[in-house]
């Protein structure tokens, strides 16, 4: 019955087979990201607008990999561009697009429909139930969701009926992505990684990818992390790099520390209306291929406009 | 928001009693939902797929995404995107809310493509939550506007299921929870025949006749044996609507390049 | 293929016939323990000496049920009044016992060895997975464990071939208690709940549950539940009732609040030695019958002795 | 701790290799983790079973139970205790570590019953999570002092599942991760022969002779081809798992009712 290897066994024999000492992982984005290597799968962090591995991305994008498939809870415009610079033709998610009142994700559709690019869709759970299986190492994980829709005709999905019971569930198959791309609020060097607010699927897809790369606001000693081991939500023996970046999912959002950037937003969305898929190169130009790194594209942005976000983030906390 | 989207808000909003728990999508659902919560269902229970319960959104300062800061607002809770839909599947969520691009006879929901899905026509922005939302709640509240592209004898896919072919079919396909129990419209509210399950128009909305609703539905329709009035909403429902999506009582229309005003 | 009324479905179909109204909640422990009954299966929160929910465990060996079914990851000597006084016949748990060094359950031994008392042993994670399944949604959960022993052989578990990899897994099925009782370090009246330090299973036995009554070490305001939502870890309307206990879990231990009093637990242990299973019906009677509810047990024990606790949790915290 | 249980302990100190990360039980495993993490592997990471990730226990003061404060102390994350044994299920963690009540050749356990399961002669404690370590983690080491009663032919209850019954039978029963590597006494160190699975004397602990180990099983063992000695515990693994323990150098015995000094 075993036809293919079976994804949760060889990531785990992955995991078996290597040891990940205990040492400072702190690396520059350029450095880390030469653990994504064209072809891979990425899962990427964070969902929609909110906590976005932006700088990690920008840092993909700067260097160049092609045949990427990138996953994603809900997938924002950070997908279009690489399908739109052809580094990426496959994403796995359950939904593409920016929020309520912004419209159709027009380089997405325009990939797809000409059939440059794969869109995979998957239900939100049916994405959580694959990087939970992932994570919880087993192959599949049973759920109502699904059953009897297109969604479920068009993966790889099967039912399952419940040996006490006999009720008819759908298993999900796990997913173990190439690489995770997960931004935090604060790591330790070690990669003991915590996050406020919200924590979406970032704990379970780190858990269930073979490569994890974290950045973080803010790098902070393991005594901080141990003095709140309950926000810890990704320990280090699952992380390989961690780099330090302040705003590194600008302009998305990042819990308690800044608001999205609805401008920046607005200006690419303007530039699609107007020039189509041409905008994401433009975009990756101006704002990726102009700066050595990200600290030139937040220069870019200006520290006056940064910390107005900073402060619009602090009035929207609960107090 | 439109007159069209303010009746509709409105008599969404009526559907939700006090103390349920509604499991709302972004944009008209979390509109309805907050509205139901500042009138007359103080103590209904907004849950947004982003891993928020409890939700009470800002007047003006709606979210455009179900994570996001102004999402959070006055929230009790988070917990995980995953966590969120799982506590849907034991059954703690009273409303599902939806919108759709299309809309079949059987409550059968498309938001995915138009055309072949390989190879569509539109690609639309697919399911996010929409698909467990449907699957997993106690029962869910369509909202759309009503015009024939929309209301179709077939959707070209299934994103949400519905009643699937009818009769039995969503139970006998392991949808053994919930299903769309009412739509609600600019021209009507819909609800489903028991046995075939099929749409049935229960009632209209103010000044509209059940020939404007056949001709903009694209699909034969059932009527309810006692066909309703849906009363117009009332002045204090427009107030309070109006300061939830920040417009003025007079409607000045937005200016922003973006329709999203932050 | 059906045979007995599935769990899963009968607990959502209670939910959904059920509204909890967002009302206060707040009861005596007299009054919560109303809705445990005779015959009930109870999941009790905490594991082992921590944060078990001992005033509402005590004011049921008060008002006295009878053919109690009690589950727990990791058991300890409560479980032991409930077998010693005849209240409970069934106990559904990894392991009972206290812990290193104190020597096996003696009055657990003599019931079951006696056929006085059925233990229905799974392993831990097996316990995990059954109460997981049960705030899932799902009737069985797959997992590796258990799979080949003689735990598998003497539970209600079954096969289960993962359809896409071949996988040969074993199915848990899930558990959907009666009753849950979970202590908490604080609440707001309508039963939104905050755990502080390792939040061991109590979070999905609650889910799990057909009914959850809640002791709170401070019941606050909802403002300061806003205050910190990420902190919150069992909704309101998975809430029945709420009782406000400091020092609700005493003897054992509390996060932050109180070590577990060991000496307490000593002394029961060399009763049990010295009499047997009379020494749990002593010990119902000293500590649970000649007091009106648990702030007599509590003043009993003197505030001198509880106040010296609470200074020992407060050293072991990590500053 | 008595001198045999030092012996032990020391033995199975050193199997732990640096930056590795180990899921201890409470007792002697934890003791044993925690003198490595000590002395020669400080990057060692030890996990309870009580949702504790980095535990670091102070000396003198060893907890009893794996989810209380002293377990707590120097942890850099708390999750629930069913994410700690998926974690082992993923196959993050190196080692498992146990204590038995009963061994069998092939590496099997008991720790539920003596005598027939549903009234037993003894009930013992139970699982916990020793039949979850021994299923889940990379490799299992195992701890216990070497008597017949506890090494026998075959153990009432398979709680905890080594080898089965030897050769490919663990893996065919669907356990493919891990299982028992080494079996640490205070006789010898063992080890299982590759293709038979069988229990094997790899090393003898100090002034021990092969008759001794054989004399103490309940079972015919093997015995590797190149058996070796295990060199006595050193004055520096005495002084620091004393120190860990809270005993003074010279070894006074407790004298408190409860063996567990708080």
């Amino acid at each position: 019955m075993m036809t293919a290897p079976s994804p949760i066994r060889t990531a785990r024999a992955e995991l078996e087979s290597t040891v990940r000492p205990v040492t400072d992982k702190r690396v520059s984005a350029a450095e880390a990201i030469e653990l994504v290597r064209s072809g891979d799968h990425i899962a990427v962090g964070g969902t929609n607008y909110a906590r976005t591995p932006m700088a990690l991305l920008f840092e993909i994008l700067r260097q160049e990999r092609t045949g990427l498939t990138l996953s994603r809870p809900l997938s924002c415009y950070e997908v279009e561009l690489f399908l739109g610079t052809g580094m990426a033709d496959t994403v796995v998610t359950s939904w593409v697009g920016i929020g309520h009142g912004w419209g159709l994700a027009r380089i997405l559709r325009h990939c797809v429909e000409n059939g440059q690019a794969r869109f995979e869709e998957w239900s939100h759970l049916g994405m959580g139930m694959r990087y939970q299986a992932g994570a919880m190492g087993v192959p599949f994980l049973p759920t109502v969701s699904m059953l009897g829709s297109d969604l479920a005709n068009n993966t790889e999905t099967a039912p399952v009926v419940c040996p006490f019971t006999g009720q008819r569930l759908l298993a999900i198959p796990s997913l173990n992505p190439d690489v995770a791309l997960i931004h935090v609020h604060r790591a330790d060097q070690y990669g003991n990684a915590q996050i406020d607010g919200y924590p979406l699927m970032d704990a379970e897809m780190a858990r269930a990818s073979r490569r994890v790369v974290l950045s973080a606001e803010e790098i902070v000693t393991t005594e901080e992390i141990r003095r709140d081991p309950g926000s810890t939500v990704i320990p280090h023996f699952a992380v390989d790099a961690v780099v330090e970046v302040p705003y590194g999912a600008y302009p998305h959002e990042c819990y308690g520390k800044y608001e999205v950037d609805s401008e920046h937003v607005d200006e690419y969305m303007r530039a699609v209306r107007e020039t189509g898929v041409a905008a994401a190169r433009e975009y990756v130009e101006r704002h990726v291929g102009k700066h050595a790194d990200f600290s030139g594209f937040l220069a870019d942005i200006g520290s006056e406009r940064l910390r107005a976000q900073q402060l619009r983030a602090q009035e929207l906390m609960p107090r | 928001m439109n007159a069209k989207d303010e009746l509709m808000t409105v008599a969404a909003s009526r559907l939700l009693r006090d103390d349920r728990v509604v499991f709302a999508g972004i944009g008209l659902p979390l509109v309805a939902s907050t509205l139901a919560k500042r009138h007359r269902a103080p103590n209904l229970t907004i849950i947004l797929e982003g891993g928020i319960i409890g939700t009470t959104p800002h007047p003006g300062m709606l979210p455009s995404s179900t994570n996001e800061l102004r999402a959070a607002a006055g929230a009790a809770m988070f917990t995980g995107i995953t966590d969120i839909f799982l506590l849907a599947q034991r059954g703690f969520f009273d409303y599902g809310f939806l919108g759709v691009a299309q809309i079949d006879p059987y409550g059968n929901i498309n938001t995915s493509v138009i055309g072949e899905p390989t190879r569509p026509t539109v690609r639309l922005p697919g399911s996010g939550g929409a698909n467990d939302i449907i699957s997993l709640c106690n029962e869910t509240l369509v909202v759309t506007t009503h015009e024939p592209r929309r209301f179709v004898e077939r959707v070209d896919f299934v994103t949400s299921p519905g009643y699937l072919t009818g009769g039995a079919a969503r139970v006998e396909a392991g949808l053994v929870y919930g299903g769309p129990s009412h739509v609600v419209t600019d021209l009507a509210l819909l609800d489903f025949e028991p046995t075939s399950k099929r749409m049935r128009v229960r009632a209209l909305q103010p000044d509209v006749t059940l020939d404007e609703v056949r001709t903009a539905t694209g699909f034969d329709l059932l009527v309810h044996d006692e066909l309703a009035q849906l009363p117009a909403p009332s002045a204090t429902e427009l107030a309070m609507l109006r300061e939830l999506t920040g417009e003025s009582a007079d409607r000045e229309p937005a200016t922003q390049v973006s329709t999203v005003s932050r």
